[in-house]
């Protein structure tokens, strides 16, 4: 019997993979992927309340934030070609403008 | 019969995530990413939301996933650029264990919830309804979220154009 | 004719308005506006003026005495809560006659200046500034209350201000403006408070008030509450009057303003403004009537000055000077007169003054105007062969100055010394002193004013080449108001000849109306101490004195000089042995002068190398100029320098201040350890501050 | 939309329209920006025409605003702030037209800030919600801020960051007692609401009182300023361009003084009364000593800045002396302040314009060049002493008069400031403009052009109507002051006593007892002498 609980379980798992992604690796582009699998893993608890809620306000949700996550890979990805362009490397750590 | 079918798609999922975030190569997380993806869309429709199952696939899976590698290979990034200095021993561990409280802690809390699945109609979660939702309920939201996008276009345009 | 009052002040201040206007139309012209109509409008207003006033003059002669009061109101200035003041004009026997002698020998000045100032470039700005004066000073005697006097009192120190510095591009004479400015801002200072006091009091006994008519009927109405406000309030005024008329210790400034050209030393600095001190006193004649102690502050003030600044007055060099410190001191007479209660004889020595000493003043500018603005009479002498008028007229002015019969200054200046001599001012020996300080004075004066002629206009000539080239007598555009003035001095006096001589005594006689009650009160006060009963009468005269003018108080008065223990009054013959003692006095300083400067030149210079110390004394003028400047000026800078600004504004204040934003700093600094500038850091921290919130979820 | 409004919005209005103005045609913006100023001006002169004299708050206009909070728009004038909103409305197009050569850089920019200013400084003049006048207290500091950060001079960013500073540590704590008196309303009558009209009547004990009212005159003693929290001003002044020197010296200096007006002494009126003795000290300390270091300045604009302090040192003595006289003639001395000074910082912006340099030491002998630039410099500098019969006498003798009467060593001792002025101004004046030339670059300098003229003719024109007749200013003042004295000086404890009665009476908020019966002005005066004495 598969309840609300299995789905929040992986939902959490596949949310803090994420986060040990973005501050584990310093390739950003690695970085944005594991940022997208953090909005999926929220995505999935959208999905599992509304399916267990019966209403489909969470639907509108997850929709919402591909929409945004979207935008955002886009946004992020143009940045990270610019930068490449610019300074020749994809690495977080190099990036250390703001301290400096 | 549901229940194996959660176990190995999440497995999957897991998998995929894994290995995602510990292959060096971009290239072979992205791929990894992209069967997570696709295992949390069979997640979706065991959940009945139809729209979103697809929009996992097309969006997601497809369009976000297939920016992703354009932008590896385009960077095509030689094997010395990938090289990253390896994380200290103790950093890593304080990760693991902050990360392990996390999980523990939001299983912990979320657990208890309600454990009987609802009835709902045939057509939950179709295209048809939650379009229906988004234009009544949701419009503002909504059409926000298409300048949002429209913003983001035009970033995206302006960012890649110009030659600093 | 009432209505016609506001024309007298009026006009003149038209007439700045249009000159300065041209004054300022023409500042970038190559040349001023045409002098011709610049000195038309000039002199036409100050003349218009006179001719009302005399016309207002004529019309008061024909009234009952009593009435010889107009008032006009004009609008209301400052009106807030109880406090009511408006500006009106009012005329009376005391106004009357100060403005008739500003008028006259402010118009009679401003056509002299047509000559003198010839060829200035600022001559619109100078007639500008001296028709401003004639509106301020006609202000000060014709306001109804004590704040348009005040208005007055201020306006004329402005004008003195702008004519001292007129010369501005030479930075000690605008420096001297200046001076005069601050140094009568000092008095001003107590002058305020004065009127405040004064109001506060009337505020007390039901109406506030400040206008003179009501003042004098409620301190008549309760002269028992007003004695001690009277002390406060006249030594406050009188602080103030001391700033405006040069007395000890704020006579500083006069000396210095005779950096301003000459016909405004005569006009503002020796005939009308420097007298509003007295005017002030005599106008609160009903409120200095009741005080004995601020009477005797003010004769005896008077006095000494009158005593010091003559001898500061032997030493100088500077023509202009040697005038300035006689002003100083003929003023210390007047004051004396009116602290003694004399008001008639003070205002008498004013009108009589104001003659003699324009006079002087403009034949020295006649002869500094001759020798190309030369000043130092070691430099002149023999004059006269050259300017016969100016000569002549300056000599019966100094004849006039040193009290000899029958001119002006004889009768004046013996009627206050009679007057001091026969006051019941107490400690009883008071008026015996006082008398013989200005019984020297006198003689002093004689002397120093004579030295200034003999060493002008005979003797040897010790002009230098330049002056030489130039020596001429003046244009009668000059000379004519010399003449009108030399002859105001020899008949100003016939107006109020004494009694005893066998004259009517008409000055006296005209003035009692406005300050004949306070004569009467002030013996009455004065004579009987401060026994229950003489306070009583004196009460009882200011009552009487208001209720029914003249013709009761004086009776009151005669009553009451019997009551107050009979010092008032003295015999005849005591009067004319005293007369003649200060004519002999005077004859005596006069052939002293002769002595040294024309006989026997060189013995000014053996007497000065014998006395050195003393002389030196007496010619750095007491030092005094010196000695505020280190107690007083020099300690305030510094206070204000080193300790105000740079330890307790910059240091201290703003110590803290900055001091703040130190610690802020500090703070940053630490915190800014925290800022990495990596984004992955703050990720983390965002982290533990979600596992944190985990946590208390959990726990 | 009503008058008030109007008067307060039509800059707004102005600013945004501005905005769409192209930046580099500066003439249209310049032009612009004057029209409009003058257009509030017009319109506000509808203000005077159709006051009433009577001590009631007129042109009122109440909308709610947030009425979840209680937060009303309120906006109305009395006696109190009707000649300083004329002020604002008067001074700002002369500002804005002064401005027209000296600022060259953002222009378009600058006009905006000084349009915004004017709605937060009109705004603030005529809030009577509480919260409506703390949003126009910190509103005026934004333009304020730029004003002096982008335009002003070598040390700018110190002194906006001194100015912000101090201004925003009294404004917080105003904005805490704001709060405080709100809810503890709100506790008593279950009503939130920040009508300042309701939030008169809140009963606190002595010690709350105490605490909110030093909170509020914190605040406003630093905008006054006061001895000793004056620093933040010759810094201000002196860094700030011409504009920003005369809106701050001419108006944001008398919000301080409004405050205490408005705010600060009728809502706490016997911690008001307490602090009577120790604000009069501060304030005469003021006085003389903001005289004195006037004296030893070395730049014209601190030497102005600095007698800033001792003049407001005359207003505060005068507002807390609490009689007729008094409270007008430091009303009457805000006006005069702002005019005067006004004036002077226009002045040596003319000069600095020219020059670029404002020491005393590299002038002298000016007025042989600039004729009728000294001949205007001359007039204001009169009238900055306070000589009669120009507008500063009249504030001054109606404060000392005031003081006198209540405390004559106040007097006594504040009446020294009258010679000091004296020494500064005419010092300073003697060295920039008397004796020879004596810089070889002054002999070519340019007298007054005829924009500069129109620039200080009313201002001069006003100087001396102020000085001469001042009867329709204080005329129109008298009632409102009276109210407010007697309000003040009735304390707390009575009020309670008076609001219960008339809410018995029929729930009607304002008390009968105030008002003054025009026939027989006399017995309420003598009231007053009465009062004063009981205090003594």
């Amino acid at each position: 019997m598969i309840t609300l609980d299995h789905y929040l379980y992986l939902s959490a798992i596949l949310f803090f993979i994420g986060v040990f992604g973005v501050l584990f690796r310093r390739n950003l582009i690695v970085i944005l992927m594991s940022i997208e699998l953090m909005l999926n893993a929220v995505n999935l608890s959208f999905i599992a309340f509304s399916r267990y809620t019966a209403s489909m306000d969470g639907h509108v949700f997850a929709f919402f934030v591909m929409a945004v996550a979207a935008a955002e890979a886009g946004i992020g990805l143009a940045i990270l070609v610019m930068l490449f362009r610019n300074r020749r490397t994809v690495q977080a750590d190099d990036l250390t403008l703001m301290r400096d | 019969m549901e229940a194996v079918a959660f176990y190995i798609i999440a497995a999957i999922a897991v998998f995929g995530a894994l290995l995602m975030i510990t292959r060096r190569n971009p290239l072979a997380g992205a791929f990894s990413l992209v069967v997570s993806l696709i295992a949390l869309a069979g997640i979706y429709a065991m959940l009945r939301a139809e729209l979103i199952f697809i929009l996992q696939i097309l969006v997601y899976a497809g369009a976000i996933m297939v920016l992703v590698i354009f932008t590896i290979m385009l960077l095509n990034l030689r094997e010395e650029e990938l090289e990253e200095p390896p994380a200290g021993k103790i950093k890593t561990l304080i990760i693991l264990a902050a990360v392990a409280f996390g999980c523990y802690g939001i299983i912990k809390v979320l657990s208890g919830a309600p454990d009987e699945v609802p009835r709902v109609p045939e057509n939950f979660g179709s295209v048809e309804k939650v379009g229906e939702l988004m234009l009544t309920s949701y419009l503002y939201p909504f059409e926000i979220i298409s300048v949002v996008l429209l913003v983001a276009i035009v970033g995206v345009v302006l960012l890649a154009k110009k030659v600093i | 004719m009432e209505s016609y009052l506001w024309i007298i002040p009026f006009s003149p201040l038209i007439g700045a308005a249009i000159n300065g206007a041209l004054a300022i139309l023409y500042s970038h012209k190559e040349k001023g506006p045409r002098e011709e109509i610049i000195s038309f409008i000039g002199c036409a207003a100050p003349l218009a003026s006179f001719v009302i006033a005399l016309m207002i003059f004529i019309r008061m002669i024909g009234m009952d005495e009593a009435d010889r009061i107009l008032e006009q109101t004009l609008f209301p200035w400052i009106w807030s809560g109880a406090l009511n003041i408006e500006v009106a004009f009012f005329v009376d026997a005391l106004s009357m006659v100060m403005v008739l002698v500003v008028t006259c020998v402010g118009t009679i000045i401003h056509f002299y200046s047509i000559g003198y100032m010839a060829k200035d470039r600022g001559f619109a700005r100078y007639f500008s500034y001296l028709n401003l004066f004639m509106f301020a000073m006609l202000t000060l005697v014709m306001g109804k209350n004590l704040p348009l006097l005040f208005v007055g009192w201020e306006g004329v120190g402005l004008c003195s201000y702008l004519l001292i510095g007129f010369w501005y591009s030479d930075i000690y004479k605008a420096a001297a403006g200046k001076k005069a400015f601050i140094v009568n801002r000092i008095g001003d200072f107590a002058f305020l408070l004065g009127i405040f006091v004064v109001y506060v009091a009337t505020l007390e006994h039901g109406a506030g008030t400040l206008d003179f008519p009501a003042l004098s009927g409620l301190v008549a109405a309760h002269p028992e509450a007003f004695r001690g406000v009277a002390t406060a309030a006249g030594i406050l005024l009188f602080i103030g009057a001391c700033g405006k008329s040069a007395q000890i210790p704020l006579y500083v400034w006069l000396p210095d303003a005779m950096a301003g050209p000459t016909p405004v030393s005569a006009l503002i600095h020796a005939a009308t403004m420097v007298t509003a001190g007295v005017y002030m006193i005599a106008r609160l004649s009903f409120l200095y009537a009741l005080s004995p102690l601020a009477m005797g502050v003010v004769a005896t003030v008077g006095a000494l000055t009158a005593l010091y600044a003559a001898t500061i007055g032997i030493c100088q060099r500077d023509i202009k000077k040697v005038l300035a410190y006689s002003t100083i001191s003929q003023l210390g007479y007047m004051f004396m007169a009116v602290g003694v209660g004399a008001f008639s004889a003070g205002i008498f020595h004013l009108m009589t003054h104001a003659f003699f000493k324009a006079c002087l003043f403009l034949g020295a500018g006649s002869v500094i105007h001759a020798l190309r603005g030369e000043q130092d009479m070691f430099n002149m002498g023999g004059l006269s062969k050259y300017m016969k008028l100016t000569a002549l007229t300056f000599l019966i002015a100094s004849f006039a100055i040193a009290g000899v019969p029958p001119l002006a200054g004889f009768f004046s200046k013996d009627e206050i010394l009679w007057s001091t001599f026969t006051s019941s001012l107490s400690p009883g020996w008071l008026p015996m002193v006082l008398w013989v300080v200005t019984f020297i004075a006198a003689g002093i004066t004689a002397f120093y004013v004579f030295r200034a002629v003999f060493l002008t206009f005979y003797g040897k000539k010790r002009l230098t080449a330049e002056a030489e080239a130039h020596v001429h007598e003046s244009p009668s555009v000059m000379t004519v108001p010399l003449i009108l003035l030399a002859i105001g001095s020899i008949t100003a006096g016939f107006l109020g000849v004494p009694q005893v001589l066998g004259g009517s005594n008409a000055f006296h006689h005209f003035l009692s109306p406005a300050v004949g009650a306070a004569e009467h009160v002030t013996h009455a006060v004065q004579g009987a101490g401060d026994s229950v009963q003489a306070i009583g009468a004196a009460a009882h005269a200011a009552k009487e004195a208001a209720a029914g003018g003249v013709q009761l108080s004086s009776y009151t008065g005669e009553v009451l000089s019997e009551a107050g223990g009979g010092s008032h009054g003295g015999s005849h013959g005591l009067e004319i042995l005293l007369m003649v003692l200060s004519v002999l006095i005077g004859i005596a300083g006069i052939l002293v002068a002769q002595a040294m400067y024309i006989r026997n030149p060189t013995l000014p210079e053996s007497i000065s190398r014998r006395a050195r110390g003393l002389y030196n004394l007496v010619y750095g003028k007491y030092f005094v100029d010196e000695a505020y400047r280190e107690t007083l000026v020099k300690p305030g800078y510094f206070l204000s320098e080193k300790v105000f600004f740079k330890v307790i504004d910059v240091w201290i204040i703003d110590g803290i201040v900055n001091g703040f934003g130190v610690m802020a700093r500090g703070f940053g600094t630490v915190l800014r350890l925290l800022q990495t500038g990596v984004v992955r850091t703050y990720a983390l921290f965002i982290l533990l501050g979600i596992l944190y919130l985990i946590y208390r979820m959990v726990g | 939309m009503d008058l008030l409004s109007i008067i307060i919005f039509l800059p707004l209005a102005g600013a945004v329209l501005l905005l769409l103005f192209p930046r580099e045609s500066e003439r249209a913006i310049r032009g612009f920006s004057l029209i409009v100023s003058l257009a509030a001006f017009i319109v506000s002169l509808r203000l005077l025409t159709g006051f009433q004299t009577s001590a009631e708050m007129q042109f009122v206009k109440h909308i709610p605003w947030i009425p979840s909070l209680g937060i009303s728009y309120i906006v109305g004038v009395d006696g109190l702030s009707l000649f300083l909103v004329l002020l604002v409305t008067f001074l700002q197009p002369i500002t804005i037209l002064s401005a027209f050569r000296a600022i060259t850089e953002r222009v378009k920019e600058f006009y905006i800030c000084m349009l915004l200013l004017e709605t937060s400084m009109i705004g603030a003049f005529v809030a009577l919600d509480l919260f409506l006048f703390y949003v126009f207290w910190e509103l005026m500091l934004i333009p304020m801020y730029f004003l002096i950060g982008i335009w002003g001079g070598q040390q700018r960013i110190y002194a906006t960051i001194k100015f912000f500073i101090y201004t925003m540590v009294g404004s917080l704590l105003m904005l805490v007692a704001i709060l405080v008196l709100v809810y503890t309303y709100k506790s008593q009558s279950g009503v939130l609401t920040f009508e300042l009209d309701k939030l008169y009547w809140v009963a606190m004990s002595t010690r709350t009182q105490w605490l909110l009212f030093l909170a509020f005159a914190l605040s406003f003693a630093i905008k006054v300023p006061m001895f000793p929290f004056h620093t933040w001003l010759p810094d201000a002044h002196v860094e700030a361009p011409t504009a920003g020197s005369v809106i701050l010296a001419g108006i944001l200096l008398k919000m301080g003084g409004y405050g205490f007006l408005r705010f600060a002494m009728p809502l706490f009126p016997d911690a008001a009364l307490r602090a009577a003795p120790l604000v009069a000290i501060l304030a005469i300390i003021g006085i003389i000593y903001g005289a004195c270091v006037a004296m030893v300045q070395k730049d014209v604009k601190k030497l102005v800045a600095y007698s800033s302090v001792s003049h407001l040192g005359f207003v505060m003595l005068g507002l807390f002396v609490l009689n007729t006289q008094a409270v007008e003639g430091a009303i009457y001395q805000m006006l005069n302040h702002g005019l005067s000074t006004g004036a002077l910082f226009l002045l040596v912006g003319v000069i600095y314009e020219r020059r670029h340099t404002r020491f005393i030491e590299e002038f002298g002998g000016i007025t042989k060049v600039m004729p009728v630039y000294a001949a205007i410099f001359m007039v204001v500098t009169l009238s900055s002493i306070g000589l009669p019969p120009l507008n500063g006498f009249i504030g001054e003798f109606l404060i000392l008069i005031g003081i006198f009467k209540a405390k004559a060593v106040y007097a006594a001792l504040a009446a020294t400031g009258v010679v000091l002025g004296a020494i500064y101004m005419l010092w300073m004046y003697q060295r920039v403009f008397f004796g020879e030339v004596k810089h070889a670059v002054n002999r070519t300098l340019r007298d007054l052009t005829p924009r500069e003229v129109i620039v200080f003719a009313p201002v001069i024109a006003l100087i001396f109507f102020m000085g001469v007749y001042p009867n329709p200013l204080i005329s129109r003042m008298e009632p409102a002051v009276k109210k407010f004295v007697t309000e003040v000086r009735a304390g707390r404890g009575d009020y309670m006593q008076i609001t219960r009665f008339a809410e018995q009476a029929g729930g009607k908020w304002m008390p009968a007892v105030l008002e003054v019966d025009p026939e027989h002005p006399d017995e309420e005066t003598a009231a007053l002498v009465e009062k004063e004495t009981e205090l003594e």
